[in-house]
């Protein structure tokens, strides 16, 4: 499958939805679509092209704006397929994948402590890897590390 | 051969002590020493004290050889550096625990909580008084010594119930009403492997079933019920592949989750007498006791103490072979265990109650005495 | 007894890590579970964002502990790609070593967790004692046991030393029948097929469904292994099948692991045997000077864009032991990376614990989560 | 090679007798290892030791890396001071920043001299520092026992390596080659003031300043304040630790491909 | 002879039955003050205690597959007693192996808490020391010294066996030398 191919099975579906297929190394291709059209791609994806396994979704902060990306697998095409948004800082959020792929679940659970993104009807979007109450998204790019504070030494032999 | 109890050894050994002090005291205090009710009261207490150092020491060692084998069997050493091959790491592991401060969880019930363990350990320990030793070497004559036996091994559920109950954990609950309800179902096919042995030694008395098996031992008539009581012994004693009440993986601890220190010392100490007794039963009902099959050379069943010695040995033997499946088994499920100690056990237990007594009825028990075997 | 809500974590020998399995059961039923992740939640991702191409290796290693190995062959196969590096042959064949071998000891290490949680005794110290042989060999030619910061971008650190691939040669002869005594004392043993027959069931649909991959994907019969569908490294050179099994079970999900470990020792006589006949460099040439250890960052920030290295994204996906892996490394042209985002398996995995344990006993949670294969570090990064 | 072999056809080993395979392997093990079980008695033998390797194989029969390599193992560092020549690389490099540039005697005293102190409880053991190091004198030894009950020893000075390096323990003897292509220090002529700092703090003193001629002033321009000597580098000993670029002033020298 | 002045044995016995236990524990206080704990006893104990010391088992990162390792076949810990338990109950060495995060730290004390006295604590690699190359992160506690008295500390990363059972016997050294 060719970025080319990919263009013409999904523009018809999605219309002004889809920005563009770039070629991708080793991939079918990159996906670009506006958010608004995420659930139509996603099903297209899923049910008309055979992209069944959803492997990772993942989000990119770009200070500017946010990515948020989504990889995809079909058996039958032998092919890895990235879906890509770009989603604007300050209102970030789009459309939860896990109603198509139930894999979404965790991976966007994780996505959204980590840069801030909010998936819209996400059945259940707790933190996961972070204790609950944290306020901080650490995979922010203003989001500095840095060595930890001197903290009390409970040793018994100092 | 006379009788030479456990109880006569500390009945002579307080009489014998108490008349020398009175011999040296002036004359009121020395008949109120040598009254025959306080040299009675006396030798209990003796009874007791030997009785305990007896099954501690015997305890203690048996879980050193079962490491000791554990290990080899898992390609190791196990215990080698606390005395000679870490023959006092258990005395050590006994005196740590000592010293250990017992924590009491929040809510748990003190009176259950302190009391099924000791009751558990007490229980353990009777049972390892009521057994013979070796010919005229028991703690007492008893003509139902098996079924006493018996009876107060079946005690232990109870208490593991209560200690698991009163602890307040979940996992502990689980543990206990797991082995509740595992004991219980064991117990059934126990007693009627049992009852085939009484059916072909015509006694409860364990001192005469041995003697039953100077001729030929039972494990060659009864090997059924043998399996039956191997496999029954090894859900009451809770070893792998039985152990489901303490199963690490998915209990953490089972029942003695929250008990630690010397209450936890309790659970260890007893269950390793339990595996003792259960041991000694085996010995006991099939395999021939002190007894040594009559081709062994004399020299090596006449010296002093000979009985005790190859009593041991086989008791040891036998628990070697609870390691050996230990380190070689998985542990099975709950509802399967149920299930082959219902429908595989007891079916089982019936067939071989059923043989003794064809045997028994035949009359062609003496055959096994002519087969050269382990059991001639 | 009513339901009740118990917790199995952080601490609990079952979870061999630290995650929680919260468990509603009822009786022995379980009704309901719900895993807590993130107690080994170390930032890795992050901490990756601060760090040089190749001091990223450092926290490969340490991202999944059974598999240090695989994880830098991942990270560096994208790297390599974001950076638009190509290794020399005989370093990927080295790379390919190595993972093959981690397959093993990860493999090893599995079934020494696994037969803990279903209460055989023995074969865990047996799987212990075989795992370190094949880590003796990782420690002879990396110098480390188990955090190996052996492959660079670009290549790999050093060569094997004189004589090793005699030793290697002589553990494999050593470890084949051993995998023959693991199956003797499991599958040879009725209570190991009472406890682990129709267990933790997860269908080939639900597996795809949920993201399942690796070993319990192939357990449900879907032949589907990277090393074939899309050979990364130099996977097409050599002679290997796709271990697959029916029945998707624990007990599939066994004879799937073992079996894996038989063809990597097929794979790995061939890769040895290459490695003998053909001596070579286990370097490219062209590195960027920033790439190699022996060099000096350069403290101030702004330099390296002047000089304009090739940006880029690259992707990687590997046949992990636990399953499919994937790096995306984002490449600004910086010295460091500027976003590396690993798809751990194991995350996939256990987000699907709902569908392969509700309905089962709480004695059978151990065995089906044992054969999962849990590997908190990579899960939680 | 072998035909398709997979698991699915292979046949389970079903049992023969209930449970009577598992105990047969069980007791198997046990017989062979009765005599001479794998376990290392440890604090008395020790696996570094390659003639009790060789025993250990022969008596237990397992492959116990008989010609197996220790000597790079990475361990504990060992430094030789005298060889120092402080030029930082290793700090550089560490990816914990475990390594801090501490004094050490010696050295003038205008530039003391500055070796590593490592404080093992945030090294790695990653071997980046000792694969940096152009001088092969802070190296890895086989020493892996470090246990202590004060954080503060796990901080091991320049003078404690150094006492390690003298107990002559076996030393990591991988030596990365340099590639090809190294880049070189290079100059931005116009910016340089000639204040000879990157001369004076090279750790190799392979920067030498040579006088260049004062150009005439035109008329109209201002000649900059500078002293008029520009900075060479010799290729061949630079060890590309970047303290040049690092303590320039001006920012004019940088790394590039030397023409 | 201080202890005895303080609270004379004739005294004890015209005490009234209400004050006769807390004036006994008194005057025991004083005699173990004075004298010292059981001389003979005391040795055997410390024997008894730094002989077996049975860890928690509990698995946090890296360091808990060469813990486990060093329960293998090859090294087998359980030479010197170290029998790794499940329960903290039954535990009297918490040996923390690996990187402790902040979410795990109250548990982590918990279980600390919940372990009987006497107990210790080993800190093994450099996660549980200080971090290790993880503590810039925003998750990770930098050193489990923050949260409970550490003993010994296991360099490493992740330690070989050899030196983890190198810390347990540092451990019993320590524990023959303590005095009370």
């Amino acid at each position: 499958m060719q970025p080319a191919d990919l263009e013409r099975a999904l523009a018809p579906k999605l219309g002004a939805g889809l920005i563009g297929v770039e070629p991708f190394e080793g991939m079918a291709g990159r996906v670009r679509f506006h958010r608004e059209a995420a659930l139509d791609l996603f099903r297209t994806v899923r049910e008309d092209l055979g992209f069944a396994h959803l492997s990772m979704v993942g989000g990119i902060d770009w200070v500017t704006h946010r990515e948020v990306f989504y990889v995809v697998w079909s058996d039958d095409a032998n092919q890895y397929l990235v879906l890509s948004t770009d989603l604007p800082a300050e209102d970030a959020h789009v459309e939860s994948a896990s109603g198509v792929w139930p894999s979404a679940n965790w991976h966007e659970r994780e996505t959204w402590e980590m840069v801030d993104v909010t998936f819209d009807h996400h059945p259940d979007l707790r933190h996961l890897l972070v204790p609950d109450g944290y306020v901080f998204h650490p995979l922010l790019r203003s989001f500095k590390l840095h060595e930890p504070e001197e903290l009390e030494v409970k040793s018994r032999h100092v | 051969m006379s009788n030479v109890t456990l109880y006569s050894v500390s009945y002579l050994l307080s009489d014998t002590v108490l008349r020398a002090i009175g011999s040296v005291l002036p004359r009121p205090l020395s008949a109120w020493i040598t009254n025959a009710d306080l040299i009675t009261g006396i030798a209990v207490l003796v009874f007791g004290a030997l009785l305990l150092a007896a099954s501690m020491l015997n305890t203690i060692v048996l879980i050193w050889w079962e490491r000791k084998l554990l290990g080899r069997f898992m390609d190791r050493r196990g215990a080698m550096h606390v005395g000679y091959a870490g023959l006092l790491q258990n005395f050590a592991d006994g005196f740590k625990l000592f010293r250990k401060t017992t924590v009491q969880p929040r809510d748990a019930d003190s009176l259950g909580f302190y009391t099924g363990p000791t009751a558990y350990m007490v229980t353990s320990m009777i049972l390892f008084g009521i057994l013979p030793i070796s010919s005229g070497w028991n703690s007492g004559v008893l003509p139902l010594s098996l079924l006493l036996a018996l009876a107060v091994f079946s005690f232990a559920p109870l208490f593991i119930f209560v200690s698991a109950w009163s602890s307040n954990n979940k996992y502990s609950l689980m543990g206990g009403m797991r082995s509740a309800a595992q004991m219980i179902a064991y117990e059934v096919p126990l007693l009627l492997a049992v009852v085939a042995v009484v059916i072909v030694a015509g006694s409860f008395d364990l001192t005469t079933i041995v003697y039953e098996q100077q001729n030929y031992w039972f494990w060659g008539p009864l090997v059924v019920a043998l399996v039956v009581f191997f496999a029954g012994m090894l859900a009451e004693m809770e070893r792998i592949p039985f152990d489901l009440p303490e199963a690490e993986a998915e209990l953490v601890e089972g029942w003695n989750t929250e008990y630690g220190g010397m209450l936890f010392a309790f659970f260890m100490l007893a269950d390793y007498l339990r595996a003792l007794v259960g041991s000694i039963l085996v010995v006991l009902l099939f395999l021939g006791g002190w007894t040594l099959p009559t081709w062994v050379p004399a020299a090596l069943t006449s010296f002093p103490l000979a009985g005790i010695v190859w009593f041991m040995v086989k008791t040891y033997i036998v628990f070697g072979v609870f390691v050996w499946i230990r380190a070689s088994l998985p542990r099975v499920r709950t509802d399967q265990l149920l299930r082959v100690g219902w429908n595989r056990m007891i079916p089982l237990s019936l067939l071989s109650v059923f043989l003794a007594a064809l045997l028994v009825t035949v009359k062609c028990l003496p055959v096994f005495g002519c087969v050269p075997s382990l059991g001639v | 007894m009513s339901e009740m809500w118990i917790n199995m974590g952080p601490q609990h020998p079952m979870t061999h890590g630290l995650w929680n399995l919260r468990v509603r059961i009822d009786g022995e039923t379980v009704l309901d579970v719900d895993p807590e992740m993130g107690y080994l939640h170390r930032g890795i991702e992050k901490i990756s964002e601060d760090r040089h191409y190749n001091e990223v290796i450092t926290l490969m290693d340490r991202t999944c502990y059974v598999a240090g190995l695989a994880w830098e062959h991942l990270y560096i196969i994208a790297a390599e790609k974001a950076l638009r590096i190509q290794p020399p042959e005989r370093a990927d064949y080295l790379r390919m070593m190595c993972e093959e071998f981690q397959r093993i000891g990860s493999h090893l290490m599995w079934y020494a967790a696994f037969v803990q949680d279903i209460g055989l005794m023995s074969p865990f110290l047996y799987g212990m004692r075989d795992r370190d042989l094949v880590l003796d060999l990782f420690q002879s030619y990396t110098g480390a046991r188990m955090t190996y910061e052996y492959m660079r971008v670009g290549g790999v650190r050093n060569d094997l030393p004189p004589g090793f691939t005699d030793q290697a040669r002589k553990v494999l002869d050593w470890l084949v029948p051993r995998f023959k005594e693991y199956d003797q004392l499991c599958l040879g043993s009725d209570i190991f097929h009472k406890r682990c027959d129709h267990l933790g069931v997860l269908s080939a649909s639900d597996c795809i469904r949920h993201g399942v991959t690796g070993p319990m994907l192939r357990s449900a019969g879907v032949k589907r292994d990277l090393r074939k569908n899309r050979p990364y490294s130099l996977y097409k050179e050599v002679d290997f099948d796709v271990a697959v099994a029916d029945g998707a079970d624990v007990t599939a999900r066994y004879l799937v692991r073992m079996e894996e470990m038989r063809q990597s020792v097929r794979i790995l006589r061939q890769v040895v045997d290459w490695l003998d006949a053909h001596p070579g460099p286990v370097m490219a040439e062209t590195v960027p000077r920033w790439m190699g250890a022996p060099y000096a960052p350069v403290g101030r920030e702004g330099y390296l864009l002047k000089r304009q290295y090739p940006k880029g994204v690259g992707f990687s996906s590997i046949e992990e032991p636990h399953g499919e892996a994937q790096a995306y490394v984002v490449n600004e042209g910086g010295e460091h990376p500027y976003r590396v985002k690993f798809r751990s398996p194991v995350f996939a995995n256990l987000s699907a614990a709902r569908t392969y344990l509700v309905g089962y006993h709480v004695a059978d949670i151990p065995p089906i989560m044992g054969s999962v294969d849990v590997c908190v570090g990579e899960c939680d990064r | 090679m072998a035909s398709e072999v997979t698991a699915k056809e292979k046949p389970g080993e079903h049992p023969v007798l209930w449970v009577a395979r598992p105990m047969a392997t069980a007791a198997r093990q046990f017989a062979k290892s009765l005599f001479r079980p794998s376990t290392i008695v440890y604090p008395y033998e020790r696996l570094e030791n390659p003639e009790f390797r060789d025993r250990l194989e022969v008596a237990s029969g397992k492959p116990f890396g008989v010609g197996q390599v220790w000597d790079n193992y990475r361990g504990v560092h060992a430094l030789n001071i005298a060889t120092c020549i402080s030029c930082n690389l290793c700090a550089f490099s560490c990816p914990d920043v475990c390594i801090e540039m501490v004094s050490v005697p010696g050295g003038d005293p205008k530039h003391p001299k500055k070796c590593p102190q490592i404080d093992y409880g945030k090294c790695s053991y990653c071997g980046f520092c000792s694969d940096a190091c152009p001088e092969g004198c802070l190296t890895m030894t086989t020493r892996y026992e470090l246990s202590t009950p004060k954080r503060s020893e796990m901080i091991y000075s320049p003078e404690k390596l150094h006492e390690i390096f003298r107990s002559k323990l076996p030393m990591n003897p991988i030596r990365l080659a340099r590639p090809e292509n190294e880049d070189a220090i290079l100059l931005d002529p116009p910016l340089c003031i000639g204040c000879n700092a990157c001369s004076r703090d090279c750790p190799t003193q392979c920067i030498t300043m040579l006088d260049i001629p004062k150009p005439e002033a035109k008329p109209g321009e201002k000649l900059p304040r500078r002293i008029w000597k520009e900075p060479v580098v010799n290729d061949s000993d630079c060890v590309r630790c970047g303290t040049c670029i690092s303590v320039c002033p001006k920012e004019c020298l940088f790394w590039g491909t030397r023409k | 002879m201080a202890g005895r002045a303080a609270v004379p044995f004739v005294e004890i016995e015209a005490l009234r039955v209400k004050e006769f236990i807390p004036a006994a524990k008194e005057a025991l206080t004083a005699l173990i003050a004075e004298q010292g704990q059981a001389r003979l006893i005391r040795p055997v104990f410390n024997w008894a205690g730094r002989n077996s010391l049975f860890p928690l088992h509990w698995g946090l990162a890296c360091c808990a597959i060469e813990f486990a390792a060093g329960f293998g076949a090859r090294w087998d810990a359980e030479r010197f007693g170290v029998v790794p338990r499940s329960s903290p109950r039954q535990c009297d060495l918490m040996i923390v192996n690996g990187t402790v995060t902040w979410k795990v730290a109250h548990k982590l004390i918990t279980l600390y808490e919940q372990m009987p006295e006497p107990k210790w604590v080993i800190a093994m690699g450099n996660c549980a020391t200080g971090g290790g190359p993880f503590r810039t992160a925003y998750s990770v506690v930098p050193g489990v010294d923050k949260l409970v008295p550490v003993d010994v500390y296991i360099a490493g990363c992740p330690p070989r066996p050899e030196a983890m059972l190198d810390g347990i016997l540092r451990l019993e050294q320590l524990i023959r030398e303590r005095k009370e």
